[in-house]
Protein backbone atom coordinates (compact mmCIF):
# COMPACT_ATOMS: atom_id res chain seq x y z
CA UNK A 1 0.00 0.00 0.00
CA UNK A 2 1.21 3.30 -0.61
CA UNK A 3 1.00 6.10 1.75
CA UNK A 4 0.02 8.88 -0.08
CA UNK A 5 -0.89 7.34 -3.69
CA UNK A 6 -1.28 9.75 -6.52
CA UNK A 7 -4.20 7.60 -8.47
CA UNK A 8 -6.14 5.36 -6.57
CA UNK A 9 -7.96 2.58 -8.28
CA UNK A 10 -10.39 0.45 -7.02
CA UNK A 11 -12.98 -1.83 -8.76
CA UNK A 12 -14.28 -5.11 -8.39
CA UNK A 13 -12.01 -7.83 -9.49
CA UNK A 14 -13.20 -8.53 -12.49
CA UNK A 15 -11.71 -9.14 -16.56
CA UNK A 16 -13.12 -6.10 -17.65
CA UNK A 17 -11.21 -4.12 -14.82
CA UNK A 18 -7.78 -4.89 -15.87
CA UNK A 19 -7.67 -2.62 -19.45
CA UNK A 20 -9.47 0.51 -16.77
CA UNK A 21 -6.36 0.34 -14.84
CA UNK A 22 -4.06 0.15 -17.73
CA UNK A 23 -5.85 3.06 -19.71
CA UNK A 24 -5.76 4.89 -16.00
CA UNK A 25 -2.19 4.07 -16.14
CA UNK A 26 -1.71 5.54 -19.78
CA UNK A 27 -3.29 8.53 -19.04
CA UNK A 28 -0.94 8.80 -15.86
CA UNK A 29 1.72 8.25 -18.12
CA UNK A 30 1.36 10.87 -20.83
CA UNK A 31 1.43 13.59 -18.00
CA UNK A 32 4.64 12.27 -16.99
CA UNK A 33 5.77 12.06 -20.94
CA UNK A 34 7.17 8.84 -19.99
CA UNK A 35 9.51 6.86 -22.58
CA UNK A 36 6.88 4.89 -25.10
CA UNK A 37 8.73 1.63 -24.25
CA UNK A 38 9.16 2.03 -20.46
CA UNK A 39 5.07 2.64 -20.62
CA UNK A 40 4.57 -0.62 -22.91
CA UNK A 41 6.85 -2.37 -19.94
CA UNK A 42 4.63 -0.73 -17.54
CA UNK A 43 1.30 -1.45 -19.13
CA UNK A 44 2.47 -5.37 -19.73
CA UNK A 45 4.09 -5.63 -15.67
CA UNK A 46 0.64 -3.90 -13.97
CA UNK A 47 -1.49 -6.27 -16.44
CA UNK A 48 0.01 -9.16 -15.57
CA UNK A 49 -0.37 -8.27 -11.78
CA UNK A 50 -4.39 -7.38 -12.29
CA UNK A 51 -4.50 -10.44 -14.17
CA UNK A 52 -3.51 -12.55 -11.24
CA UNK A 53 -5.79 -10.50 -8.70
CA UNK A 54 -8.58 -11.50 -11.30
CA UNK A 55 -7.96 -15.37 -11.89
CA UNK A 56 -5.97 -16.47 -8.27
CA UNK A 57 -7.24 -14.36 -5.45
CA UNK A 58 -10.51 -15.35 -4.87
CA UNK A 59 -11.06 -18.94 -6.10
CA UNK A 60 -11.97 -19.84 -2.73
CA UNK A 61 -15.21 -17.48 -2.47
CA UNK A 62 -18.31 -19.61 -2.60
CA UNK A 63 -20.45 -16.98 -4.65
CA UNK A 64 -19.10 -17.28 -8.04
CA UNK A 65 -21.01 -14.08 -8.70
CA UNK A 66 -19.53 -11.63 -5.98
CA UNK A 67 -15.85 -11.29 -6.91
CA UNK A 68 -13.67 -9.78 -4.56
CA UNK A 69 -11.98 -6.33 -4.79
CA UNK A 70 -8.94 -4.98 -7.37
CA UNK A 71 -6.87 -2.09 -5.47
CA UNK A 72 -4.39 0.30 -7.40
CA UNK A 73 -2.10 2.64 -6.45
CA UNK A 74 0.32 4.88 -8.56
CA UNK A 75 2.78 7.35 -7.18
CA UNK A 76 5.01 9.17 -9.23
CA UNK A 77 8.15 10.51 -7.55
CA UNK A 78 11.39 12.48 -9.33
CA UNK A 79 12.80 9.40 -10.74
CA UNK A 80 10.14 6.92 -11.14
CA UNK A 81 6.83 5.24 -11.15
CA UNK A 82 5.41 3.38 -7.94
CA UNK A 83 2.53 0.73 -8.58
CA UNK A 84 0.72 -1.42 -5.59
CA UNK A 85 -1.87 -3.85 -7.07
CA UNK A 86 -3.68 -5.13 -3.96
CA UNK A 87 -6.31 -7.65 -3.30
CA UNK A 88 -7.87 -8.90 -0.18
CA UNK A 89 -7.78 -12.11 -1.43
CA UNK A 90 -6.29 -15.74 -0.03
CA UNK A 91 -2.74 -15.26 -0.34
CA UNK A 92 -0.18 -16.51 -2.55
CA UNK A 93 0.14 -19.91 -0.97
CA UNK A 94 -3.46 -21.01 -1.03
CA UNK A 95 -4.48 -23.37 -4.29
CA UNK A 96 -5.63 -19.77 -5.56
CA UNK A 97 -6.93 -21.14 -8.74
CA UNK A 98 -5.21 -23.49 -11.48
CA UNK A 99 -1.85 -22.09 -12.74
CA UNK A 100 -1.97 -20.38 -16.38
CA UNK A 101 1.40 -20.18 -18.16
CA UNK A 102 3.04 -19.37 -14.92
CA UNK A 103 4.27 -16.41 -16.58
CA UNK A 104 3.12 -13.18 -14.68
CA UNK A 105 5.61 -13.26 -11.88
CA UNK A 106 8.41 -13.87 -14.20
CA UNK A 107 7.27 -11.34 -16.95
CA UNK A 108 6.74 -8.51 -13.78
CA UNK A 109 10.17 -9.16 -12.81
CA UNK A 110 11.90 -8.65 -16.48
CA UNK A 111 9.67 -5.48 -16.69
CA UNK A 112 10.05 -3.58 -13.58
CA UNK A 113 13.20 -1.96 -12.10
CA UNK A 114 12.30 -3.19 -8.35
CA UNK A 115 9.24 -5.42 -7.70
CA UNK A 116 8.02 -7.36 -4.27
CA UNK A 117 5.35 -9.92 -4.18
CA UNK A 118 3.80 -10.40 -0.44
CA UNK A 119 1.46 -11.54 1.73
CA UNK A 120 -0.48 -8.71 3.24
CA UNK A 121 -0.80 -7.84 6.98
CA UNK A 122 -4.05 -7.89 8.79
CA UNK A 123 -6.87 -8.74 6.01
CA UNK A 124 -5.05 -11.62 4.14
CA UNK A 125 -4.63 -10.66 0.56
CA UNK A 126 -1.51 -10.15 -1.73
CA UNK A 127 -0.27 -6.78 -2.74
CA UNK A 128 2.53 -6.64 -5.77
CA UNK A 129 4.67 -3.61 -5.63
CA UNK A 130 6.39 -2.65 -8.75
CA UNK A 131 8.86 0.25 -9.34
CA UNK A 132 9.56 1.94 -13.10
CA UNK A 133 12.47 4.43 -13.85
CA UNK A 134 11.77 7.34 -15.63
CA UNK A 135 15.07 6.54 -17.01
CA UNK A 136 16.48 3.39 -17.25
CA UNK A 137 20.72 2.18 -17.19
CA UNK A 138 20.06 -1.13 -18.12
CA UNK A 139 17.06 -3.11 -19.35
CA UNK A 140 15.42 -4.91 -16.78
CA UNK A 141 14.81 -7.94 -18.77
CA UNK A 142 18.76 -8.16 -19.08
CA UNK A 143 18.95 -8.20 -15.28
CA UNK A 144 16.27 -10.44 -14.74
CA UNK A 145 16.12 -12.86 -17.80
CA UNK A 146 12.62 -14.76 -17.69
CA UNK A 147 14.84 -17.96 -19.06
CA UNK A 148 16.36 -17.14 -15.29
CA UNK A 149 13.47 -17.64 -13.00
CA UNK A 150 12.84 -21.26 -13.83
CA UNK A 151 10.16 -20.49 -16.68
CA UNK A 152 10.43 -22.70 -19.72
CA UNK A 153 8.66 -22.25 -22.73
CA UNK A 154 6.49 -25.32 -23.03
CA UNK A 155 8.06 -28.25 -25.00
CA UNK A 156 7.35 -28.60 -28.48
CA UNK A 157 5.87 -32.00 -29.14
CA UNK A 158 8.00 -32.77 -32.06
CA UNK B 1 -18.66 -1.36 -32.87
CA UNK B 2 -15.49 -3.12 -31.66
CA UNK B 3 -12.68 -1.43 -30.66
CA UNK B 4 -10.61 -4.70 -29.94
CA UNK B 5 -11.77 -6.84 -32.73
CA UNK B 6 -10.14 -10.26 -33.20
CA UNK B 7 -11.70 -11.19 -37.68
CA UNK B 8 -11.00 -14.45 -39.47
CA UNK B 9 -9.97 -13.47 -42.77
CA UNK B 10 -10.92 -16.31 -45.54
CA UNK B 11 -9.57 -14.49 -48.60
CA UNK B 12 -6.13 -16.91 -49.17
CA UNK B 13 -6.64 -20.14 -50.58
CA UNK B 14 -6.21 -23.13 -47.84
CA UNK B 15 -5.48 -20.39 -44.85
CA UNK B 16 -7.38 -18.80 -42.57
CA UNK B 17 -6.27 -15.45 -41.45
CA UNK B 18 -7.03 -14.51 -37.53
CA UNK B 19 -6.48 -10.74 -37.49
CA UNK B 20 -6.21 -9.48 -33.86
CA UNK B 21 -6.61 -6.24 -33.52
CA UNK B 22 -6.24 -3.32 -30.46
CA UNK B 23 -5.57 -4.26 -26.87
CA UNK B 24 -5.84 -7.60 -25.75
CA UNK B 25 -5.70 -9.52 -22.45
CA UNK B 26 -7.58 -11.49 -20.11
CA UNK B 27 -11.18 -9.82 -20.64
CA UNK B 28 -10.51 -11.01 -24.64
CA UNK B 29 -8.85 -13.89 -24.23
CA UNK B 30 -12.24 -16.49 -24.34
CA UNK B 31 -12.63 -14.77 -27.42
CA UNK B 32 -9.38 -14.82 -28.97
CA UNK B 33 -9.97 -18.66 -28.42
CA UNK B 34 -13.23 -18.74 -29.90
CA UNK B 35 -11.66 -17.60 -32.86
CA UNK B 36 -8.58 -19.61 -33.04
CA UNK B 37 -11.10 -22.64 -32.53
CA UNK B 38 -13.01 -21.95 -35.47
CA UNK B 39 -10.02 -20.80 -37.88
CA UNK B 40 -8.08 -24.68 -36.76
CA UNK B 41 -12.07 -25.79 -38.06
CA UNK B 42 -11.66 -25.36 -40.88
CA UNK B 43 -9.22 -27.53 -41.85
CA UNK B 44 -6.41 -25.66 -43.79
CA UNK B 45 -3.84 -23.55 -41.87
CA UNK B 46 -3.92 -20.95 -39.69
CA UNK B 47 -2.35 -17.68 -39.66
CA UNK B 48 -2.61 -15.35 -36.75
CA UNK B 49 -1.78 -11.48 -37.75
CA UNK B 50 -0.61 -9.79 -34.35
CA UNK B 51 0.38 -6.58 -36.77
CA UNK B 52 -2.67 -4.13 -35.64
CA UNK B 53 -2.11 -5.42 -32.37
CA UNK B 54 -1.61 -2.55 -29.63
CA UNK B 55 -0.81 -4.71 -26.32
CA UNK B 56 -0.70 -7.93 -25.41
CA UNK B 57 -0.62 -9.98 -22.04
CA UNK B 58 0.42 -13.64 -21.49
CA UNK B 59 -3.24 -14.36 -21.38
CA UNK B 60 -2.79 -13.99 -25.14
CA UNK B 61 0.01 -16.10 -25.36
CA UNK B 62 -0.88 -18.59 -23.62
CA UNK B 63 -4.20 -18.78 -26.25
CA UNK B 64 -1.69 -18.55 -28.90
CA UNK B 65 -0.10 -21.21 -27.30
CA UNK B 66 -2.28 -23.51 -26.90
CA UNK B 67 -4.10 -23.17 -30.29
CA UNK B 68 -0.43 -24.11 -31.78
CA UNK B 69 -0.32 -27.54 -29.47
CA UNK B 70 -3.88 -28.09 -31.38
CA UNK B 71 -2.53 -27.51 -34.47
CA UNK B 72 0.56 -29.08 -34.31
CA UNK B 73 -1.46 -32.35 -33.13
CA UNK B 74 -3.91 -32.11 -35.78
CA UNK B 75 -1.05 -31.88 -38.61
CA UNK B 76 -1.97 -28.23 -39.30
CA UNK B 77 0.39 -25.20 -40.29
CA UNK B 78 0.46 -22.38 -37.85
CA UNK B 79 2.35 -19.21 -38.34
CA UNK B 80 2.04 -15.91 -36.18
CA UNK B 81 3.16 -12.84 -38.03
CA UNK B 82 3.60 -8.95 -37.36
CA UNK B 83 5.90 -6.68 -38.97
CA UNK B 84 8.50 -3.53 -38.92
CA UNK B 85 5.59 -1.53 -37.54
CA UNK B 86 4.69 -3.78 -34.78
CA UNK B 87 3.74 -2.10 -31.07
CA UNK B 88 7.01 -2.13 -29.65
CA UNK B 89 5.13 -4.08 -26.86
CA UNK B 90 3.84 -6.75 -28.54
CA UNK B 91 7.72 -7.64 -29.96
CA UNK B 92 8.98 -6.99 -26.39
CA UNK B 93 6.92 -9.85 -24.89
CA UNK B 94 7.60 -12.42 -28.05
CA UNK B 95 11.44 -10.83 -27.24
CA UNK B 96 11.44 -11.53 -23.75
CA UNK B 97 9.32 -14.68 -23.34
CA UNK B 98 11.73 -16.63 -26.32
CA UNK B 99 9.05 -18.35 -27.57
CA UNK B 100 10.39 -18.12 -31.24
CA UNK B 101 11.33 -22.14 -30.77
CA UNK B 102 7.45 -22.73 -29.99
CA UNK B 103 5.87 -19.77 -31.57
CA UNK B 104 7.18 -19.37 -34.91
CA UNK B 105 6.97 -15.54 -35.55
CA UNK B 106 7.52 -14.45 -39.07
CA UNK B 107 7.72 -10.76 -40.56
CA UNK B 108 5.19 -9.75 -42.72
CA UNK B 109 2.06 -11.68 -44.26
CA UNK B 110 3.43 -13.35 -47.50
CA UNK B 111 6.56 -14.99 -45.42
CA UNK B 112 3.82 -15.87 -42.82
CA UNK B 113 1.49 -17.65 -45.96
CA UNK B 114 4.50 -18.98 -47.32
CA UNK B 115 5.70 -20.67 -44.15
CA UNK B 116 2.36 -22.26 -43.48
CA UNK B 117 1.72 -23.63 -46.04
CA UNK B 118 4.72 -25.22 -45.82
CA UNK B 119 4.07 -26.61 -42.97
CA UNK B 120 0.52 -27.53 -44.23
CA UNK B 121 1.89 -29.77 -47.35
CA UNK B 122 0.88 -33.21 -46.22
CA UNK B 123 3.76 -35.49 -44.95
CA UNK B 124 1.35 -38.71 -46.28
CA UNK B 125 1.88 -36.82 -49.99
CA UNK B 126 5.36 -37.51 -49.76
CA UNK B 127 5.22 -41.02 -48.12
CA UNK B 128 4.50 -43.68 -50.46
CA UNK B 129 8.42 -43.19 -51.91
CA UNK C 1 -21.71 9.29 -4.59
CA UNK C 2 -22.93 5.96 -6.51
CA UNK C 3 -23.87 3.65 -3.74
CA UNK C 4 -22.08 0.13 -5.23
CA UNK C 5 -19.82 1.89 -8.18
CA UNK C 6 -17.87 -0.16 -10.70
CA UNK C 7 -14.78 1.74 -10.58
CA UNK C 8 -13.91 4.30 -7.99
CA UNK C 9 -10.74 6.63 -8.74
CA UNK C 10 -9.36 9.37 -6.09
CA UNK C 11 -6.64 12.06 -6.38
CA UNK C 12 -5.41 15.24 -5.74
CA UNK C 13 -7.42 17.97 -7.84
CA UNK C 14 -4.66 18.56 -10.27
CA UNK C 15 -4.31 19.64 -13.64
CA UNK C 16 -2.68 16.45 -14.65
CA UNK C 17 -5.58 13.82 -12.93
CA UNK C 18 -7.88 14.93 -15.42
CA UNK C 19 -6.59 12.89 -18.44
CA UNK C 20 -6.39 9.84 -16.10
CA UNK C 21 -10.03 9.90 -15.37
CA UNK C 22 -10.84 10.42 -19.07
CA UNK C 23 -8.54 7.67 -20.24
CA UNK C 24 -9.89 5.18 -17.58
CA UNK C 25 -13.27 6.12 -18.70
CA UNK C 26 -12.04 4.88 -22.12
CA UNK C 27 -10.98 1.33 -20.30
CA UNK C 28 -14.51 1.22 -19.40
CA UNK C 29 -16.02 1.79 -22.37
CA UNK C 30 -13.78 -0.22 -24.12
CA UNK C 31 -15.40 -3.15 -22.37
CA UNK C 32 -18.34 -2.31 -22.99
CA UNK C 33 -18.22 -1.56 -26.49
CA UNK C 34 -19.55 1.96 -26.51
CA UNK C 35 -20.29 3.65 -29.81
CA UNK C 36 -17.49 6.37 -30.49
CA UNK C 37 -19.58 8.59 -30.71
CA UNK C 38 -21.12 8.56 -27.25
CA UNK C 39 -17.83 8.15 -25.83
CA UNK C 40 -16.28 11.49 -27.17
CA UNK C 41 -19.46 12.63 -25.49
CA UNK C 42 -19.01 11.18 -22.31
CA UNK C 43 -15.21 12.02 -22.36
CA UNK C 44 -15.77 15.12 -22.56
CA UNK C 45 -18.72 16.08 -20.04
CA UNK C 46 -16.64 14.50 -18.05
CA UNK C 47 -13.68 16.54 -18.56
CA UNK C 48 -16.12 19.70 -17.60
CA UNK C 49 -16.87 18.09 -14.47
CA UNK C 50 -13.17 17.22 -13.20
CA UNK C 51 -11.93 20.33 -14.98
CA UNK C 52 -14.44 22.47 -12.48
CA UNK C 53 -12.93 20.45 -9.10
CA UNK C 54 -9.24 21.30 -10.23
CA UNK C 55 -10.33 25.05 -11.15
CA UNK C 56 -13.28 26.07 -8.93
CA UNK C 57 -13.52 23.66 -6.00
CA UNK C 58 -10.44 24.36 -3.70
CA UNK C 59 -9.46 27.84 -4.35
CA UNK C 60 -10.44 29.20 -0.60
CA UNK C 61 -7.64 27.12 0.39
CA UNK C 62 -4.72 28.96 1.95
CA UNK C 63 -1.82 26.70 1.30
CA UNK C 64 -1.69 26.48 -2.69
CA UNK C 65 0.16 23.67 -3.03
CA UNK C 66 -1.85 21.85 -1.22
CA UNK C 67 -5.12 20.41 -3.20
CA UNK C 68 -8.39 18.94 -1.93
CA UNK C 69 -9.32 15.72 -3.88
CA UNK C 70 -10.91 14.83 -6.85
CA UNK C 71 -12.86 11.48 -6.80
CA UNK C 72 -14.82 10.03 -9.61
CA UNK C 73 -17.68 7.00 -9.92
CA UNK C 74 -18.12 5.09 -12.50
CA UNK C 75 -21.31 2.78 -12.91
CA UNK C 76 -22.40 0.55 -15.76
CA UNK C 77 -25.80 -0.75 -15.29
CA UNK C 78 -27.95 -2.27 -18.65
CA UNK C 79 -28.74 0.91 -20.15
CA UNK C 80 -26.68 3.56 -19.39
CA UNK C 81 -23.20 4.57 -17.74
CA UNK C 82 -23.52 6.66 -14.55
CA UNK C 83 -20.56 9.11 -13.87
CA UNK C 84 -20.40 10.81 -10.43
CA UNK C 85 -17.68 13.53 -10.07
CA UNK C 86 -17.07 14.49 -6.23
CA UNK C 87 -14.86 17.21 -4.52
CA UNK C 88 -14.76 18.17 -0.96
CA UNK C 89 -14.49 22.16 -1.86
CA UNK C 90 -16.41 25.01 -0.97
CA UNK C 91 -19.63 24.32 -3.16
CA UNK C 92 -21.17 25.85 -6.14
CA UNK C 93 -22.37 29.06 -4.25
CA UNK C 94 -18.90 30.32 -3.24
CA UNK C 95 -16.98 32.57 -4.68
CA UNK C 96 -14.50 29.65 -6.26
CA UNK C 97 -12.20 30.94 -8.45
CA UNK C 98 -12.11 33.06 -11.63
CA UNK C 99 -14.93 31.76 -13.70
CA UNK C 100 -13.44 30.83 -17.30
CA UNK C 101 -15.33 30.26 -20.52
CA UNK C 102 -18.88 29.25 -18.20
CA UNK C 103 -18.99 27.05 -21.07
CA UNK C 104 -18.35 23.99 -18.51
CA UNK C 105 -22.09 23.09 -17.09
CA UNK C 106 -23.88 23.42 -20.77
CA UNK C 107 -21.51 21.57 -22.12
CA UNK C 108 -22.55 18.73 -19.52
CA UNK C 109 -25.77 19.66 -19.99
CA UNK C 110 -25.45 19.40 -23.79
CA UNK C 111 -23.66 15.99 -23.96
CA UNK C 112 -25.39 13.99 -21.36
CA UNK C 113 -28.79 12.16 -21.05
CA UNK C 114 -29.22 13.50 -17.31
CA UNK C 115 -27.20 15.02 -15.28
CA UNK C 116 -27.42 16.74 -12.01
CA UNK C 117 -25.31 19.14 -10.13
CA UNK C 118 -25.25 19.51 -6.23
CA UNK C 119 -24.46 20.60 -2.87
CA UNK C 120 -22.74 17.96 -0.67
CA UNK C 121 -24.53 16.92 2.46
CA UNK C 122 -22.17 16.65 5.91
CA UNK C 123 -18.87 17.57 4.28
CA UNK C 124 -19.24 19.97 1.90
CA UNK C 125 -18.23 19.97 -1.71
CA UNK C 126 -20.04 19.71 -5.00
CA UNK C 127 -21.07 16.44 -6.80
CA UNK C 128 -22.22 16.52 -10.61
CA UNK C 129 -23.81 13.04 -11.64
CA UNK C 130 -24.42 12.10 -15.32
CA UNK C 131 -26.07 9.28 -17.08
CA UNK C 132 -24.79 8.57 -20.65
CA UNK C 133 -27.33 5.83 -22.63
CA UNK C 134 -25.60 3.55 -24.97
CA UNK C 135 -28.15 4.15 -27.03
CA UNK C 136 -30.10 7.37 -27.97
CA UNK C 137 -33.16 8.56 -28.87
CA UNK C 138 -32.25 11.95 -29.12
CA UNK C 139 -29.10 13.98 -29.62
CA UNK C 140 -28.99 15.68 -26.05
CA UNK C 141 -27.19 18.27 -27.73
CA UNK C 142 -30.73 19.03 -29.36
CA UNK C 143 -32.33 18.10 -26.24
CA UNK C 144 -30.42 20.79 -24.32
CA UNK C 145 -28.80 23.40 -26.63
CA UNK C 146 -26.16 25.20 -25.35
CA UNK C 147 -27.44 28.46 -26.70
CA UNK C 148 -30.62 27.99 -24.46
CA UNK C 149 -28.65 28.16 -21.63
CA UNK C 150 -27.81 31.88 -21.46
CA UNK C 151 -24.55 31.12 -22.59
CA UNK C 152 -23.26 32.88 -25.66
CA UNK C 153 -20.14 32.96 -27.58
CA UNK C 154 -18.03 35.97 -26.59
CA UNK C 155 -18.87 39.04 -29.07
CA UNK C 156 -16.71 39.73 -32.30
CA UNK C 157 -15.01 43.08 -31.59
CA UNK C 158 -16.00 43.79 -34.68
CA UNK D 1 9.03 12.13 -26.24
CA UNK D 2 6.05 14.17 -26.04
CA UNK D 3 2.63 12.27 -26.51
CA UNK D 4 0.29 15.32 -27.01
CA UNK D 5 2.98 17.92 -29.01
CA UNK D 6 1.75 20.91 -29.65
CA UNK D 7 4.37 22.90 -32.61
CA UNK D 8 4.70 25.82 -34.57
CA UNK D 9 5.41 25.63 -38.36
CA UNK D 10 6.78 28.32 -39.82
CA UNK D 11 7.55 27.09 -43.36
CA UNK D 12 4.38 28.75 -44.66
CA UNK D 13 5.60 32.92 -45.96
CA UNK D 14 3.75 35.05 -43.67
CA UNK D 15 1.98 32.36 -41.67
CA UNK D 16 2.54 30.67 -38.83
CA UNK D 17 0.58 27.03 -38.68
CA UNK D 18 0.26 25.61 -34.84
CA UNK D 19 -0.03 21.98 -35.03
CA UNK D 20 -2.16 20.81 -32.25
CA UNK D 21 -2.10 17.04 -32.39
CA UNK D 22 -3.15 14.21 -29.30
CA UNK D 23 -5.26 14.96 -26.13
CA UNK D 24 -5.73 18.76 -24.83
CA UNK D 25 -7.16 20.12 -21.55
CA UNK D 26 -6.56 22.27 -18.51
CA UNK D 27 -3.10 20.38 -17.93
CA UNK D 28 -1.76 21.37 -21.77
CA UNK D 29 -3.79 24.50 -22.05
CA UNK D 30 -0.97 26.57 -20.48
CA UNK D 31 1.35 25.19 -23.52
CA UNK D 32 -1.28 26.07 -25.95
CA UNK D 33 -1.49 29.23 -25.01
CA UNK D 34 2.40 30.07 -24.70
CA UNK D 35 2.78 28.55 -28.31
CA UNK D 36 -0.48 30.63 -29.48
CA UNK D 37 1.28 33.98 -28.32
CA UNK D 38 4.57 32.73 -29.56
CA UNK D 39 2.62 32.88 -33.19
CA UNK D 40 1.70 35.78 -32.33
CA UNK D 41 4.06 37.37 -31.67
CA UNK D 42 5.97 36.47 -34.96
CA UNK D 43 3.94 39.56 -36.75
CA UNK D 44 2.30 37.31 -39.57
CA UNK D 45 -1.30 35.77 -39.87
CA UNK D 46 -1.58 32.54 -37.26
CA UNK D 47 -3.45 29.11 -38.16
CA UNK D 48 -4.24 26.70 -35.99
CA UNK D 49 -4.38 23.27 -37.16
CA UNK D 50 -6.93 20.74 -35.19
CA UNK D 51 -6.59 17.98 -37.53
CA UNK D 52 -4.16 16.19 -35.47
CA UNK D 53 -5.82 16.53 -32.11
CA UNK D 54 -7.73 13.94 -30.52
CA UNK D 55 -9.94 15.65 -27.91
CA UNK D 56 -10.11 19.23 -26.93
CA UNK D 57 -12.28 20.40 -24.24
CA UNK D 58 -13.63 24.36 -23.24
CA UNK D 59 -10.10 24.98 -21.52
CA UNK D 60 -8.33 25.16 -25.22
CA UNK D 61 -11.46 26.48 -26.63
CA UNK D 62 -10.75 29.46 -24.03
CA UNK D 63 -7.04 29.48 -25.25
CA UNK D 64 -8.48 29.67 -29.48
CA UNK D 65 -10.79 32.07 -28.44
CA UNK D 66 -8.20 34.61 -26.29
CA UNK D 67 -6.00 34.34 -29.23
CA UNK D 68 -8.01 35.34 -31.78
CA UNK D 69 -9.65 37.97 -29.62
CA UNK D 70 -5.47 38.98 -29.46
CA UNK D 71 -4.93 38.66 -32.89
CA UNK D 72 -7.90 40.67 -34.17
CA UNK D 73 -6.79 43.40 -31.94
CA UNK D 74 -3.73 43.20 -33.35
CA UNK D 75 -5.26 43.41 -36.75
CA UNK D 76 -3.68 40.09 -37.68
CA UNK D 77 -5.84 36.94 -39.61
CA UNK D 78 -6.40 34.13 -37.22
CA UNK D 79 -7.89 30.91 -38.69
CA UNK D 80 -8.85 27.15 -37.11
CA UNK D 81 -8.55 24.50 -39.23
CA UNK D 82 -9.85 20.74 -39.30
CA UNK D 83 -10.24 18.36 -42.25
CA UNK D 84 -13.00 15.36 -42.85
CA UNK D 85 -10.81 13.21 -40.88
CA UNK D 86 -11.10 15.26 -37.73
CA UNK D 87 -11.85 13.10 -34.35
CA UNK D 88 -15.81 13.19 -34.19
CA UNK D 89 -15.12 15.00 -30.45
CA UNK D 90 -13.25 18.08 -31.85
CA UNK D 91 -15.94 18.66 -34.37
CA UNK D 92 -18.88 18.18 -32.41
CA UNK D 93 -16.99 20.63 -29.55
CA UNK D 94 -17.11 23.16 -32.89
CA UNK D 95 -21.10 22.24 -33.36
CA UNK D 96 -22.42 22.48 -30.42
CA UNK D 97 -20.73 25.52 -29.03
CA UNK D 98 -21.95 27.79 -31.87
CA UNK D 99 -18.26 29.26 -31.59
CA UNK D 100 -18.56 29.52 -35.69
CA UNK D 101 -19.47 32.99 -35.83
CA UNK D 102 -16.24 34.27 -33.78
CA UNK D 103 -14.02 31.29 -34.23
CA UNK D 104 -13.52 30.73 -38.17
CA UNK D 105 -13.22 26.95 -38.68
CA UNK D 106 -12.06 26.10 -42.45
CA UNK D 107 -11.51 23.03 -43.87
CA UNK D 108 -7.77 22.02 -44.77
CA UNK D 109 -4.99 23.92 -44.72
CA UNK D 110 -4.93 25.50 -48.62
CA UNK D 111 -8.20 27.54 -47.33
CA UNK D 112 -6.62 28.41 -43.93
CA UNK D 113 -3.85 29.90 -45.72
CA UNK D 114 -6.02 31.60 -48.44
CA UNK D 115 -8.23 33.22 -45.57
CA UNK D 116 -5.62 33.86 -43.38
CA UNK D 117 -4.04 35.67 -45.90
CA UNK D 118 -7.12 37.60 -46.92
CA UNK D 119 -7.54 38.84 -43.28
CA UNK D 120 -3.95 39.73 -43.13
CA UNK D 121 -3.90 42.18 -46.32
CA UNK D 122 -2.95 45.65 -44.14
CA UNK D 123 -6.18 47.62 -45.02
CA UNK D 124 -3.82 50.77 -44.60
CA UNK D 125 -2.31 50.04 -48.27
CA UNK D 126 -5.47 50.11 -49.88
CA UNK D 127 -6.26 53.40 -48.13
CA UNK D 128 -4.53 56.16 -50.12
CA UNK D 129 -7.59 56.42 -52.49
N1 LIG E 1 -2.96 -12.10 -6.31
C1 LIG E 1 -2.74 -13.42 -6.09
N2 LIG E 1 -3.50 -14.11 -5.18
C2 LIG E 1 -3.31 -15.43 -4.97
N3 LIG E 1 -2.37 -16.16 -5.61
C3 LIG E 1 -1.58 -15.55 -6.52
C4 LIG E 1 -1.72 -14.15 -6.81
N4 LIG E 1 -0.79 -13.83 -7.75
C5 LIG E 1 -0.10 -14.96 -8.03
N5 LIG E 1 -0.57 -16.01 -7.30
C6 LIG E 1 -0.05 -17.42 -7.29
O1 LIG E 1 1.22 -17.41 -7.89
C7 LIG E 1 1.26 -18.32 -8.99
C8 LIG E 1 2.20 -17.82 -10.08
O2 LIG E 1 1.66 -16.66 -10.69
P1 LIG E 1 2.11 -16.26 -12.15
O3 LIG E 1 3.58 -16.25 -12.23
O4 LIG E 1 1.43 -14.97 -12.47
O5 LIG E 1 1.59 -17.41 -13.09
P2 LIG E 1 0.13 -17.83 -13.55
O6 LIG E 1 -0.82 -16.71 -13.21
O7 LIG E 1 0.28 -18.01 -15.01
O8 LIG E 1 -0.17 -19.09 -12.82
C9 LIG E 1 -0.16 -18.47 -9.43
O9 LIG E 1 -0.41 -19.68 -10.09
C10 LIG E 1 -0.92 -18.35 -8.12
O10 LIG E 1 -0.97 -19.59 -7.46
N1 LIG F 1 -16.81 21.69 -8.38
C1 LIG F 1 -17.11 23.00 -8.19
N2 LIG F 1 -16.83 23.63 -7.01
C2 LIG F 1 -17.12 24.94 -6.82
N3 LIG F 1 -17.70 25.72 -7.76
C3 LIG F 1 -18.02 25.17 -8.96
C4 LIG F 1 -17.74 23.80 -9.24
N4 LIG F 1 -18.17 23.55 -10.50
C5 LIG F 1 -18.67 24.70 -10.98
N5 LIG F 1 -18.59 25.70 -10.06
C6 LIG F 1 -19.08 27.09 -10.19
O1 LIG F 1 -19.99 27.17 -11.28
C7 LIG F 1 -19.56 28.13 -12.23
C8 LIG F 1 -19.92 27.70 -13.65
O2 LIG F 1 -19.16 26.58 -14.01
P1 LIG F 1 -18.91 26.25 -15.56
O3 LIG F 1 -20.22 26.27 -16.26
O4 LIG F 1 -18.15 24.99 -15.64
O5 LIG F 1 -18.08 27.48 -16.10
P2 LIG F 1 -16.56 27.89 -15.86
O6 LIG F 1 -15.85 26.75 -15.22
O7 LIG F 1 -16.06 28.15 -17.23
O8 LIG F 1 -16.63 29.11 -15.00
C9 LIG F 1 -18.07 28.28 -12.01
O9 LIG F 1 -17.59 29.52 -12.43
C10 LIG F 1 -17.96 28.08 -10.50
O10 LIG F 1 -18.22 29.26 -9.82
Amino acid sequence: MIERPEVRLSMPARAEGVGVVRQALAGMADALAIDPGILADMKMAVTEACTNVVVHAYTDREDEGASGTLDVDLLADEAALTVAVRDEGSGLDSPGGKPALGLGLPLIAALSDEFEVRDRDGDGGTEVLMRFLYTREQDPAEAHPIGETGWEPPVDPE
Amino acid sequence: METNPIALDESEEGVVVVLVEGEHDIYTAPTLRERLEEALGRGGGVVVDLTGATFMDSSILGALLDARRRAQEAGTGFVVYVDADVEPGVQRILDITGLVPVLPVVNGRDDALAAVRETQDPPAAASPG
